[in-house]
């Protein structure tokens, strides 16, 4: 559906020629030089405002709110084919729910692609090795990622969906406790945010620590900084979804101390400025 | 002319009042029906008029319905059944506009307990019945200031009520009512904080806007003789009924049961009653009459003296025993034995202005109407048994009552 | 009971939103111009104002309504916000705030009076009261988004609708707490409801009511961070971006600013009711 | 014994008492000085001693500083200066501990405005000071009971002040004060709401109070006949000072200035006045005496009649004229003429106690002491001039008051 | 203005923080367990209970204190929670807002009376109440998590310090608004302050205070999403997953459910205060 939706726009306020709508000017103001960002301060907006800079975007604002607020923003102008730019990434529901792209960022502002980590507390590996060591291993490729998300998209609970992907994974689940030593009824917490991705992920590692290292998880769904705060004071035992090295960095500077870092649980997640498929536009570049 | 009619007015607190009704017509007390029942029964079955410029006062037991009947004249309170009629409009199932210009032009009411807004000054209080109406601020003022002079608090215009003492702040109560200006005024308890002083003035007050405007009041008090001095007419209520209804003098004389009785035996009747209340027949001779013919008069009334009236019993003289026994002997008419500079009071003297004269006499006091018309006579024995009730109401007084309405 | 099946109330309201989107134009966008012109002349004014000189005037305000003291805390307060750097973020927030605030006194005041004289109409209203301040922000935000666009207007409905109930219920709290003496008094005299209403039970109920606007005022600077999650500009956003990067020194700085107005609010507002006698 | 001694006692109403003062002294009035100042003085440098099982009454203009001064008492009000002392202690600067003792176990108070709590039912209000003193329930109970009968209420117990009517608001008030069975009560016009027949009960009620159990009573009344009927001792209180303090009669007699005498004038003397302060000397003579000294004492001193008495001044008859002079004739002795059964009256009997038998009578009536000892007689004239305030009030009377501070 | 330096209260405030983690175990540590429990036992105790039949004596004690009309509100409104699935979850935001709301009580009323008796108490306390309610959570969250952990604690903890001061100001109000005559008649008699307080002026204040508790469970019950933010459990959590996604029908069920909630508490205390005279 990446037809020319000018046309369709019966409200917009073009100041130019038809020809020239294509232009950055008439999007801009169209736009009224408005970028939706997410949470003020997040990593990704911070990316994202060095970008801007780079590229010499001095007439777009980004504006702040929350990605609640901006996939509602991104939700109503994508029912109304109605132009916007949002800071997006992957993995995210938005993509699948509707038609987006990435636009190019020739200059590799938002630099090399996002990766998850799974962070522990400090001691976990003294108190509880056997999940430490299943978190340590615990790696697995975006696709399967998604394959729980849509699951959970079309409506089942998470706990189910995790419980099908472990299932139809078996082989790749066996990597991950290969020789691990399974525990009798040991405490586990972990935390997450309410993010569809983040949810299957901390799902599944859930399912394969209470039914494969005979834990008992407990979930605690926090929002990012607490949920990172939780880990460095030892309240919870970890988490699969830090965001690195962008959108988590401010916690990660914050919190590096206090916490053990097992590295990446998933590579090819990434941020950049995202678009409906129907807008004409392609590039950053062509912001200017 | 009838200013206010009331109507078999009823009123019972509470959410069933047929019930409460009920046990009344059995003879159940009010107290019985409420302890039985929770129903309070305020006011039962009343009705009365009160004339234009009449002063009507309404006394009774504490609880016995008075300001309740007072406050559903302006319908502060529903009445339960009954009607009221002021100028010949029913108020009773009045709609709210009309209702309100009526409390607003004819109705002025003094509290029981005051009912000052404590967030205004005493003049903004004065002045909060002329602001109802829109009354300009400027000429607002003017009356709150001449309200407040009258009932001699000027100074304190700008003080809260919270710095008043208790009768200051009645005093407040009734200026704001009086500022007002309207044609009747409902007046609970309105000088029962007052010292005797500033009482009296406010009852001259209240008599002189009677006489000059003509205001219709209706008054509840407490105080007998207030309510002697100020009535017109007085009502007696109990346990929520009327049970008398009459001008002082009647009501001293006759009162409707013991209660009543009771009520106003305490009355310094010295203030009520007037000379012709007391006054007894005074036996009299023309002066064409012989010495002979006046001492045998004297014995045959037991009296010892006679006072010496024209035909028309203008009143010319008095003679004694011991003078008319000298004349026999000189032959002397009785005009000139006669004393002349008499003592002479009118028909409504009241009593209590009479001590003073009577403490130091030695002869009666003649009563005398218009024309020095010999009325009768008053004697100390008679005063001090009219002092205790023994009077003599006449019915020509009771007519006159009756119908102009207005004080002897 | 389980065999009742779940009643589809989520896909109801989800219709229901989107009939009121269809008439967005007539319902929500002279809302979302009106809103817009009021935080914009607030704060445009407000700015304007070098802030030495705004400081000055709001110290004198607080001089005349609320004493010295007052005076001091707010000179010395909104020179603090200035020091630390948020003086523009300041006047932004003050604008939502006031806007907020105003349009709650002028709907929740009325709305609360008449509660006050009507018990059905208090009844069906009280629920809506108890929805208003419970309903999550977050869950009509996205609505809000939606028919407002992201921005100042639909920070102030949220604030609007978080800080209006107090408004109502203390309003109606006050006006029923009038002796029922003081009624009768204005009755007597012949007083219209609405003569009744100015001039005895509002001045009566008045400290109650000023205790309702202080909540009203404090409930709306608690939502700016809120508002700050669906694009208001203003201290919101400062604390919001401090948290996200967990700098609790800048967002307690931030936080300090909101409250230094919120105290200056307060002064104002509780001081007026009572600087009225001065014996 | 003094049970209470009150000693300079002022307050100042506002900030600056200093400067209200100064202009007092300067002799500007206290409107003049609200106006001024802003500046209101309650109580102006006032004194007295109220002494065990008094009952002390306070009078005065609306506004003079009445319910100050009894709020002091209490420190409701902080005095501005001068002292108060009950049963010899300071008040003034009573530690708070001390002061609520003091409260609870020697003071009751009935408020002016009645100060009922509204949430509490007529029996819990009453309770409250029991409930303070932590009575336990049941006992609580009963005495509420108790003191709610005495005030006539005891039906109501159970329902809301705002149910009442005023007068019987303020015997709830009363009802709590007495339930407290304190040694003193404070009293501010606690019967001003009250119909005569039940404030007539509650006077007696306080009167009996006061001689069964010895109560000290400071009683604020605008009602003179209540002062008097009530009073030991009653005080004038004027622009915040005392002008006056006395007994009833002393005042009504001798009133302190033209304020106090307008005060009393209207005063119903026949309820105040005891025979003694209107009897007259009585003309005696001995049985041993003949006739003809009989009729040349009448002649000399100008009387009809002669009371018979022996050498102790036992009355024994009375003699007229008439009779003298037929004795004359005959030689009959004195005490064989003489009338016996004689109208006669103790010394401290009302006059208006007389009036019945007055009204009819032709003789006068003596007035006898102890032992039938003639001590005057009460001729009708001199009743009347009592009732307009001939009285005569007699030194050793005065004494007797100041030595023991009864009643005589 | 200019020439001050910026004042770090940022960094004071971050260095005060760690000085205050140090003595953790001292100071949070107890309040956390005592916290805890009470949550726990509130929610344990509730959940025990059959659901149908804890629905029957919730409307069984609306009726008593409240009335037909609410009864009938009840039971229709907490089955309809158990119809949309959402039983566990209000059971464990009751625990949440009750446990919230009695700390409150028991803190704020005490706190208010003070305030009403002593000026200068009231002029110190009000600033805090103001930076109560207007510092907004996210700035304490952080360090909220630091003394106390993630889960209910510090849910209830930031309820209390946003739900606390309407309680505070209102019944610092109600007390100060009892007429002086009704505290003379208690001085009067001797009452000691405690008497006075307990047997006049609490009775007097009793609905100025009630409205302040009811705006203190409402504030409590808005708190319960942020609460969420921080691992408490509950609807709040719901309503935040359901934000997260964009699903405005799943957050409007979850923020209705928190609403009945709120509907029936309300209920509950306000007439509560009026059930008393049945003539
Ligand atoms: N709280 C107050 N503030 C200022 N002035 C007051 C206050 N209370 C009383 N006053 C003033 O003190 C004076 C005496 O008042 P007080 O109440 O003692 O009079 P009172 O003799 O009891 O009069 P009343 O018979 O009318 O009750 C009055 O002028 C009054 O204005
Ligand atoms: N609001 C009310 N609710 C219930 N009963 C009431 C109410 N108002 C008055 N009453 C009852 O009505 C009766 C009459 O009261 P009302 O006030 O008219 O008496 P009153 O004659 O004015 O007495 P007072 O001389 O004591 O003022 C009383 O028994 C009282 O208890
Ligand atoms: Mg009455
Ligand atoms: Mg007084």
């Amino acid at each position: 559906s990446s037809q020319n939706t000018n046309t369709q726009i019966p409200t917009a306020t073009v100041v130019g020629p038809i020809a020239s709508e294509t232009s950055d000017n008439a999007l801009g103001e169209k736009l009224d030089y408005k970028i939706i960002g997410i949470d003020a301060g997040a990593g990704s907006m911070v990316k994202t405002e060095e970008v801007m800079n780079l590229y010499g975007l001095d007439k777009w604002q980004l504006v702040e709110g929350s990605d609640a607020a901006m996939t509602a923003a991104l939700i109503k102008a994508y029912e109304a084919k109605e132009p916007i730019i949002i800071t997006g990434w992957t993995p995210h529901w938005m993509f699948k729910k509707m038609d987006l792209k990435y636009l190019a960022d020739p200059k590799n502002g938002f630099g090399g692609p996002e990766q998850i980590h799974t962070i522990v507390r400090k001691g976990l590996k003294q108190d509880q090795p056997a999940a430490y060591q299943f978190l340590d291993k615990f790696w697995w490729e975006p696709a399967d990622m998604e394959s729980v998300m849509v699951q959970m998209i079309d409506g089942k609970d998470p706990e189910v969906a995790a419980a099908e992907w472990v299932k139809n994974n078996e082989a790749k689940v066996a990597k991950w406790v290969e020789g691990i030593q399974p525990v009798q009824k040991e405490k586990l917490t972990l935390a997450y945010v309410a993010w569809d991705s983040e949810i299957a992920s901390t799902h599944v590692v859930e399912h394969v620590l209470e039914q494969k290292l005979g834990y008992e998880v407990e979930l605690s769904q926090v929002q990012t900084g607490p949920m990172w705060a939780g880990v460095a004071i030892g309240d919870v035992d970890g988490m699969v979804t830090a965001w690195l090295p962008s959108t988590d960095t401010s916690y990660l500077e914050k919190f590096g101390g206090q916490i053990k870092d097992l590295g990446p649980n998933l590579d090819g997640t990434k941020i950049g400025l995202v678009v409906p498929s129907y807008m004409n536009i392609s590039s950053i570049e062509d912001l200017k | 002319m009838s200013k206010m009619k009331v109507h078999q007015l009823t009123k019972v607190f509470g959410k069933h009042p047929e019930l409460a009704l009920k046990l009344l017509t059995e003879g159940r007390t009010k107290e019985q029906i409420y302890k039985q029942t929770g129903q309070s029964i305020g006011v039962n079955q009343v009705s009365f008029e009160v004339k234009e410029g009449e002063i009507f006062v309404i006394m009774g037991l504490s609880g016995s319905g008075k300001s309740t009947l007072i406050r559903m004249c302006n319908r502060l309170i529903d009445p339960t059944s009954g009607s009221i009629e002021i100028d010949g409009e029913e108020i009773v199932d009045m709609k709210a506009a009309a209702l309100r210009e009526v409390r607003r032009k004819k109705l002025g009411m003094v509290f029981q307990n005051f009912a000052l807004f404590p967030q205004r000054t005493v003049r903004e209080n004065v002045e909060f019945g002329l602001e109802i109406q829109q009354v300009p601020p400027g000429l607002r003022q003017e009356k709150a200031r001449e309200a407040l002079a009258l009932v001699g608090l000027a100074e304190w215009e700008n003080a809260y009520p919270d710095q008043l003492s208790g009768g200051m702040r009645q005093r407040v109560g009734l200026a704001r009512a009086l500022a007002n200006n309207p044609d009747i005024l409902l007046m609970d308890e309105a000088f029962s904080a007052l010292d005797p002083l500033i009482r009296k003035d406010m009852q001259d007050e209240l008599l002189e806007l009677q006489m000059t405007m003509k205001k219709t009041i209706l008054f509840i008090t407490h105080d007998l003789h207030e309510a002697l001095r100020l009535g017109d007419r007085i009502a007696f209520m109990k346990d929520g009924q009327i049970i008398q209804i009459g001008r002082p003098e009647e009501i001293m004389a006759d009162p409707a049961d013991e209660f009543v009785r009771k009520f106003v035996e305490d009355a310094d009747l010295s203030r009520v009653l007037i000379a012709e209340n007391v006054m007894k027949r005074a036996e009299a001779i023309t002066p064409d009459k012989g010495a002979r013919v006046a001492l045998q008069l004297m014995m045959d009334n037991g009296v010892s003296s006679l006072y010496v009236v024209d035909k028309k019993r203008t009143l010319l003289g008095l003679i004694t025993a011991y003078d008319v026994s000298l004349a026999i002997g000189t032959g002397d008419s009785l005009e000139k034995i006669m004393k002349t500079d008499l003592p002479t009071i009118p028909p409504d003297a009241r009593l209590h202005s009479l001590f003073p004269m009577m403490a130091d006499l030695h002869v009666p006091i003649a009563v005398v109407g218009e024309q020095q018309r010999l009325l009768g006579v008053i004697v100390k024995g008679a005063v001090l048994g009219g002092l205790v009730g023994k009077v003599n109401v006449q019915e020509h007084q009771r007519a006159e009552v009756m119908s102009d309405g207005s004080r002897a | 009971m389980e065999a009742v099946p779940k009643l589809p109330i989520g896909q109801w309201v989800e219709g229901f939103v989107e009939v009121l989107g269809q008439y967005k134009g007539v319902l929500f966008d002279p809302l979302s111009i009106v809103i817009s012109a009021m935080v914009t002349y607030c704060s445009t004014v407000l700015a304007e104002i070098p802030s030495l000189i705004l400081i000055l005037l709001l110290g004198a305000a607080a001089w005349v309504f609320a004493g010295r003291a007052s005076m001091v805390f707010t000179v010395i307060g909104l020179s603090l916000i200035h020091n630390l750097g948020y003086w523009d973020e300041t006047i932004e927030t003050f604008g939502l705030v006031l806007t907020a605030t105003m349009i709650s006194i002028v709907i929740g005041i009325p709305v609360g009076i008449l509660c006050a004289r009507h018990d059905t109409f208090r009844n069906l209203v009280t629920p809506v009261l108890d929805l208003m301040q419970t309903m999550p922000a977050f869950v009509y935000l996205i609505p809000a988004i939606f028919f407002f666009g992201l921005g100042e207007v639909p920070g102030v409905i949220a604030s609007v609708i978080f800080a209006l109930p107090p408004i109502v219920r203390l309003t109606n709290l006050g006006i029923r707490q009038v002796p029922a003496e003081m009624e009768e008094a204005a009755d007597a005299f012949g007083a219209t409801g609405w003569q009744k209403l100015v001039k005895v039970q509002l001045p009566y109920a008045k400290s109650t009511i000023l205790a309702g606007v202080n909540q009203c005022i404090m409930l709306a600077l608690s939502m700016v961070v809120i508002a700050a999650m669906i694009g208001a500009k203003g201290l919101g956003a400062d604390v919001y971006r401090a948290v996200s990067q967990v700098d609790i020194g800048r967002g307690f700085e931030a936080g300090l600013s909101i409250v230094i107005i919120a105290i200056v609010l307060d002064r104002l507002t509780q001081y007026a009711g009572k600087k009225e006698r001065n014996t």
